[in-house]
């Protein structure tokens, strides 16, 4: 029920945990007349009271941790979160820093333990800064309007050529006879 | 019985069109703007989805935060019905002027209590310069009703609306005055200080979520149709046949919003003590004009 | 009374060991207690502004703690660099705020991270670190690891951690369970009286991310530029070439003069969006969204030229140690002078106008004074400094990159307001357009890689650029095995914000976010403010913590 | 006032410029630094993109057991820069100009490319993939190609032996 109710008017509240700004103005970006998104019913709202959706950018620094809980839990119930830049989806550059949790993955996690908050719907958009077109891509996923293109490839290696002395001595006879396919054949 | 079944009419079509007459003003904002806009309806889509919403209350709530944005909503629709629409006929009585200001008073005093109870700090800041603000433009809405039951010698709001026919200066000048009282009112850019959203995050409406937030959205809205209403049947000769006073009211509707519109996008916010200062400038001016319309000059 | 380098030089040779690093950059040895007179006479007596304080634990080279005082001397070309060494068992060392108030934060900051004890300095607390670090680790020395630090600390909650210490000093917790439109987590405490503000507290810092011990440990020499760009996402760019030139100049490489021109081209877009940018957020914070459309409309083309020479519209990644990784062909140059003639006939038109409009005159003329003694006082920088009559600009006065072929003029007013900042940067968009024009018509052939990049261990060098906000210093100390030992780079908001406390007081609450924007520390965010009413609610003030605390949700 | 009625002329003079992005494709320039997608015909698992990648988005795990070693691309790390794409001796790994690439799960934003590794001859423990080895040989003079396929230790050991033999 709770994205079928944002399909036409969603209210998104923007909060910076600590990022350097360059995905904070993509965000803004999204209003001006270029990509204005407005006539998708998107708008940029001032307190989490009234907004439906949280647009999270920067990697929750250790500082904005309790800041960013709290404005998380003021937002009532069917609520969505858009995780926008490399630093939000997974952390960045900043992964392994000591002032950094490390973007929504462990942010989750610290709520899941410590808060018992249901997790809401999320929507990842990586980019560093991601483009505007992208952020907008990222709300039609949510909305389900699109559906998305970045799937998970695992590609594992099926026959591999046995390794033998004389095929190492003379590996370019072993090249040319067998053309460049065969050889890194794969699923 | 059709009388009470044509004024419930009026009512059920205001309360359709005011959102759109919303969206209407947002469309041409933007393409003000060089943007392509939201779709009309949209200010019906966000008021659907606030109403669909629960709304989240502090602990230390006050009952007046709970109640206020329903007695505000009852206010304007009563202040509706005091005032012909789409048809001529309303539920004007005797008096009926001094009811509209006190509804009109009444619901701006509440918006700004039930912020204040609800014990936030915007809210306070917010709600402080609303009383200040509106203090002094329900004094002008006063003074200006005044003068049109003075051109008029009458209280009731059925005699007072072609108020035009006696090319007066003093009728023409209150006329005026009324449009920018109206413009103040309807919290435009210049004005809209209770509600700024970049110094004190919508001041008035910060602590309202959900569903008592739509209401207080949807009564600003029907407040915005009140005022424009009474503007165009100011002018609006009621020699008009009977069938075509619809249509024109709401061409002149959507032509009004339509200027207030292009106004609006081309002003920065005043500081609340300039604004205080540019209405206080109003006064003495309506004084003038009060006592010109006396002696119907 | 230009006084020569010569001159300079000599009097500072009395007080310790001068060593030239590179063309016209002193480092000068100097004993513990004579660090206040060194540092008074360069600041106050020869012209000179201080800039920059930097910390490094060098117990593993030489055994001890080292504290750098950076400052520049415009009128001469000239960066001067007073070194301090620290002995690591007592960590103690005369403080200079006394003499420059500037300071202040410089030394809190080594404080926090080396824990070194600047004597009578007014308020040694933490400045950056979040408020629940334990005491007594100091992130960046270098018996401190990366991986320990970060499971360790994470085991206690921050949030019951906060509101204990919240209790303790009696702090007001933020008022409201909410977190207000937080576009980028400064924090300003506004004590108001009514609409007047009476003071204003700074506490910031939340988007301290440690870069310097992420820079140190884990990343290479050729890695730190993609570090350096992210520390602020508007002019990322300039301490990308801060850093590439801190460490060419520590390394002795010579940049091929192609490479250099592109470096200048890039600074100048980034410095043209980012003034647009700026321009916008405050039509925006005055309410007059309209010119926050149009400017950002007319960015947008800027940013598309962007995208078009370096492959992304904002995080150009264009800078190695010694040169460029992309070429400028042709057809961009030509291009770009498409885009530059098309965005100067629209600015031309629409930007003044918005700047003639009433509303906008009457919110931003005499508000948020700063005359020209404070921010001498506070050694602010860049379009502030400017704004306050104050003629300092790295481009002009320690020349680097390509600005030493180009001639434009540096804009200074001395009102000291907000409307003259936005006229100062008003004209600076004008220059950068026709510096990169001039830049693009003569850039030279050759190739864009220094051939050979070789950086000896234990070098010392200063990076020097005029980010959109002020000047960018970078230091830098080459390390073993293609990592760097150390490096502290400086972005300008750290000058500029302290002077907002003093633009702030007595000023009417509703100019405080058209203040606060108009120094631009990064994205200014000024709904971020907490309002505190001092007369009003001396009862409720008791009122509001409890309220605060027990509020749940 | 001239002032207002000035910018409105120049507004209404650039027109409504919004593109109707989802539902119309947007143009992309040639240069532009999109997801780095790893090709896994041309992929040998030698580790050089890992070592440059500045945020270590890239990274190398190796399963003993199963002597495999998988290179593992996380776009929530990865910051676009394009230095795997200089590292890449096969060109195997490239920027595509793909920048549509939001998902509902951090799970899809990875790519994995396991590979086989082959096992040294002495000691037996999995030492470089197979076609590291392959793609090696071609440049080893072909009477020191033997050598390869033994893991470093062995290597060191075997070649020590053969220099004393020389000097002798």
């Amino acid at each position: 029920m709770s994205i079928k109710l944002f399909m036409k008017s969603l209210w998104v509240f923007h909060l910076n945990s600590g990022s350097c700004n360059g995905c904070d103005i993509e965000v803004l970006n999204v209003f001006t007349p270029y990509h204005d998104v407005e006539r998708l019913g998107i708008k940029l709202v001032a307190s989490p009271r009234h907004a439906d959706v949280i647009v999270f950018t920067g990697p929750i620094t250790r500082e904005t941790l309790p800041k960013a809980i709290k404005a998380f839990t003021a937002i009532p119930e069917p609520k969505a979160v858009v995780a926008v830049g490399s630093c939000a989806c997974g952390g960045g550059i900043w992964y392994d820093s000591y002032a950094v949790i490390g973007g929504i993955e462990a942010f989750y996690k610290i709520l899941r333990e410590e808060y018992k908050v249901k997790i809401p719907p999320t929507v990842y958009v990586p980019g560093c800064p991601p483009k505007p077109e992208a952020i907008i891509y990222g709300i039609a996923v949510l909305r389900g309007i699109l559906r998305q293109k970045q799937r998970r490839t695992y590609f594992t290696e099926k026959e591999v050529p046995e390794l033998t002395k004389d095929l190492i001595i003379n590996i370019e006879k072993y090249m040319e006879s067998k053309s460049r396919k065969e050889i890194y054949n794969g699923e | 019985m059709l009388y009470l079944v044509t004024v419930f009419a009026n009512i059920v079509a205001l309360l359709a069109i005011a959102p759109i007459i919303d969206g209407i003003e947002r469309k041409v904002k933007a393409k003000l703007q060089c943007r392509k806009g939201p779709p009309i309806l949209q200010t019906w889509y966000d008021l659907i989805k606030l109403f669909k919403r629960p709304s989240i209350v502090t602990e230390e709530y006050s009952i007046v935060y709970i109640i206020s944005p329903y007695i505000i909503f009852a206010n304007m629709l009563f202040a509706l019905a005091l005032v012909p629409s789409f048809t001529r006929i309303s539920l004007s009585f005797f008096g009926d002027i001094i009811v509209l200001t006190y509804l009109i008073t009444s619901s701006s005093i509440l918006l700004a209590i039930g912020s204040i109870s609800s014990g936030n700090v915007f809210a306070a800041i917010g709600a402080s310069r609303e009383l200040s603000l509106t203090t002094l433009s329900k004094l002008l809405m006063a003074l200006t009703l005044a003068i049109f039951a003075v051109l008029k010698r009458s209280l009731m709001l059925e005699t007072l609306f072609p108020i035009i026919p006696p090319y007066t200066l003093s009728a023409i000048a209150s006329i005026i005055l009324f449009a920018i009282i109206a413009y103040i009112e309807s919290y435009k850019l210049p004005f809209d200080i209770p509600e700024a959203e970049p110094e004190i995050i919508d001041g008035i409406l910060v602590e309202y979520s959900g569903k008592s937030l739509g209401i207080l959205k949807y009564s600003m809205y029907l407040k915005r149709i009140l005022f424009f209403t009474i503007i165009v049947y100011l002018i609006l000769p009621r020699e008009i046949p009977m069938l075509l006073t619809p249509v024109l009211y709401l061409i002149s509707l959507i032509a009004l919003s339509v200027t207030y519109v292009c106004i609006e996008t081309y002003c920065g916010r005043l500081r609340i003590d300039q604004a205080l200062k540019f209405t206080k400038t109003l006064v003495p001016i309506l004084l003038v004009v009060l006592i010109i319309a006396y002696f119907n000059y | 009374m230009h006084i020569s380098t010569t001159k300079i030089l000599d009097s500072l040779s009395k007080y310790g060991k001068i060593e030239k690093v590179h063309e016209n950059t002193y480092f000068v040895e100097v004993s513990a207690d004579k660090v206040r007179e060194v540092s008074e006479i360069l600041h106050w007596k020869l012209g000179g502004h201080f800039s920059v304080t930097v910390g490094s634990d060098e117990r593993p080279i030489n055994g001890y703690f080292k504290v750098y005082h950076v400052f520049l001397m415009d009128k001469q070309k000239l960066s001067i660099i007073v070194h301090v060494k620290v002995n690591p068992v007592v960590p103690k060392l005369p403080s200079i705020t006394p003499i420059i108030p500037g300071a202040n934060w410089h030394e809190r900051e080594v404080h926090d991270f080396f824990g070194i004890f600047f004597e009578d300095h007014p308020n040694l607390e933490r400045l950056i670190l979040p408020y629940d670090w334990p005491k007594g680790v100091y992130p960046l020395r270098k018996d401190v690891s990366i991986r320990g630090l970060r499971s360790k600390l994470l085991k206690n909650n921050a949030e019951s951690e906060g509101k204990r210490k919240a209790e303790e000093e009696g702090y007001i917790v933020p008022i409201g369970p909410y977190h207000p439109a937080l576009h980028e987590p400064e924090y300003f405490e506004l004590y108001v009286d009514g609409e007047k503000i009476v003071d204003a507290k700074y506490k910031g810092f939340h988007v301290h991310r440690g870069i310097e011990k992420v820079a140190e440990e884990k990343l290479t020499i050729n890695q730190i530029p993609f570090i350096a760009e992210r520390i602020c996402g508007i002019c990322g760019y300039t301490h990308n070439v801060a850093y590439c030139q801190a460490v060419e100049n520590a390394a002795g490489i010579e940049v091929p003069l192609r490479a250099k021109y592109i470096r200048s081209i890039l600074l100048e877009i980034e410095r043209i969006h980012s003034h647009l940018l700026w321009f916008g957020v405050l039509f925006h914070l005055l309410g007059f969204d309209t010119g926050f459309m149009m400017t950002w409309l007319i960015r947008e083309k800027i940013m598309d030229l962007a995208e078009v020479l370096t492959g992304n519209r904002k995080n150009y990644g264009l800078n190695l140690v010694g040169g460029v990784r992309r070429d400028i062909n042709s057809e961009k140059i030509e291009f770009s002078l498409k885009t530059l003639n098309y965005v100067e006939t629209k600015l031309r038109s629409v930007l003044d106008k918005m700047l003639k409009l009433k509303e906008v005159i009457s919110r931003t003329k005499n508000i948020g004074l700063l005359n020209r003694n404070e921010a001498k006082k506070l050694s602010v920088v860049g379009p502030v400094a400017r704004a306050s009559g104050i003629d300092t600009d790295v481009r002009k006065h320690h020349p680097y990159a390509a600005y030493s072929e180009v001639e434009f003029k540096v804009p200074v007013y001395d009102e000291g307001d907000v409307y003259s900042r936005a006229l100062v940067r008003y004209d600076e968009v004008f220059e950068s357009i026709n510096i990169l024009k001039q830049l693009l018509k003569n850039i030279p052939k050759g190739n864009i890689m220094a051939d050979e990049v070789k950086i000896p261990e234990y070098r010392k060098g200063l990076g020097l650029t005029e980010a959109p906000r002020g000047e960018n210093v970078h230091l830098v100390i080459t390390g073993r095995d293609n990592k760097i030992y150390r490096w502290r780079p400086r972005a300008p908001s750290y000058n500029n914000i302290p002077s907002t406390l003093i633009m702030l007081k007595g000023e009417n609450l509703a100019d405080a976010p058209a203040i606060i924007a108009s120094i631009d520390p990064c994205f200014s965010c000024t709904d971020h403010l907490v309002i505190i009413d001092i007369k009003r609610n001396i009862k409720r003030r008791i009122r509001l913590k409890e309220l605060a605390r027990r509020r749940q949700c | 006032m001239s002032a207002r009625l000035h910018i409105l002329k120049e507004a209404l003079r650039t027109g409504v410029v919004t593109k109707k992005y989802p539902y119309e494709p947007v143009k992309v320039p040639e240069g532009f630094r999109g997801k780095p997608s790893i090709d896994v015909e041309k992929c040998i698992g030698c580790g050089a993109c890992v070592n440059v990648c500045p945020p270590n988005a890239l990274s190398a795990e190796i399963d003993l057991n199963k002597s495999v070693k998988r290179i593992i691309l996380f776009l929530g790390k990865c910051i676009f820069c394009g230095r795997c794409q200089d590292a890449c001796p096969t060109e195997a790994i490239k920027l595509t100009r793909e920048f549509e690439l939001s998902t509902l799960t951090t799970n899809d934003l990875y790519q994995v490319v396991e590979l086989k590794m082959a096992k040294c001859e002495i000691c037996g423990k999995p030492y470089a993939t197979i076609r590291q080895v392959l793609f090696t040989a071609k440049s080893v003079p072909k009477d020191q190609r033997p050598l390869l396929l033994l893991c470093s230790e062995c290597r060191s050991k075997v070649s020590a032996k053969y220099i004393s033999y020389a000097r002798w």
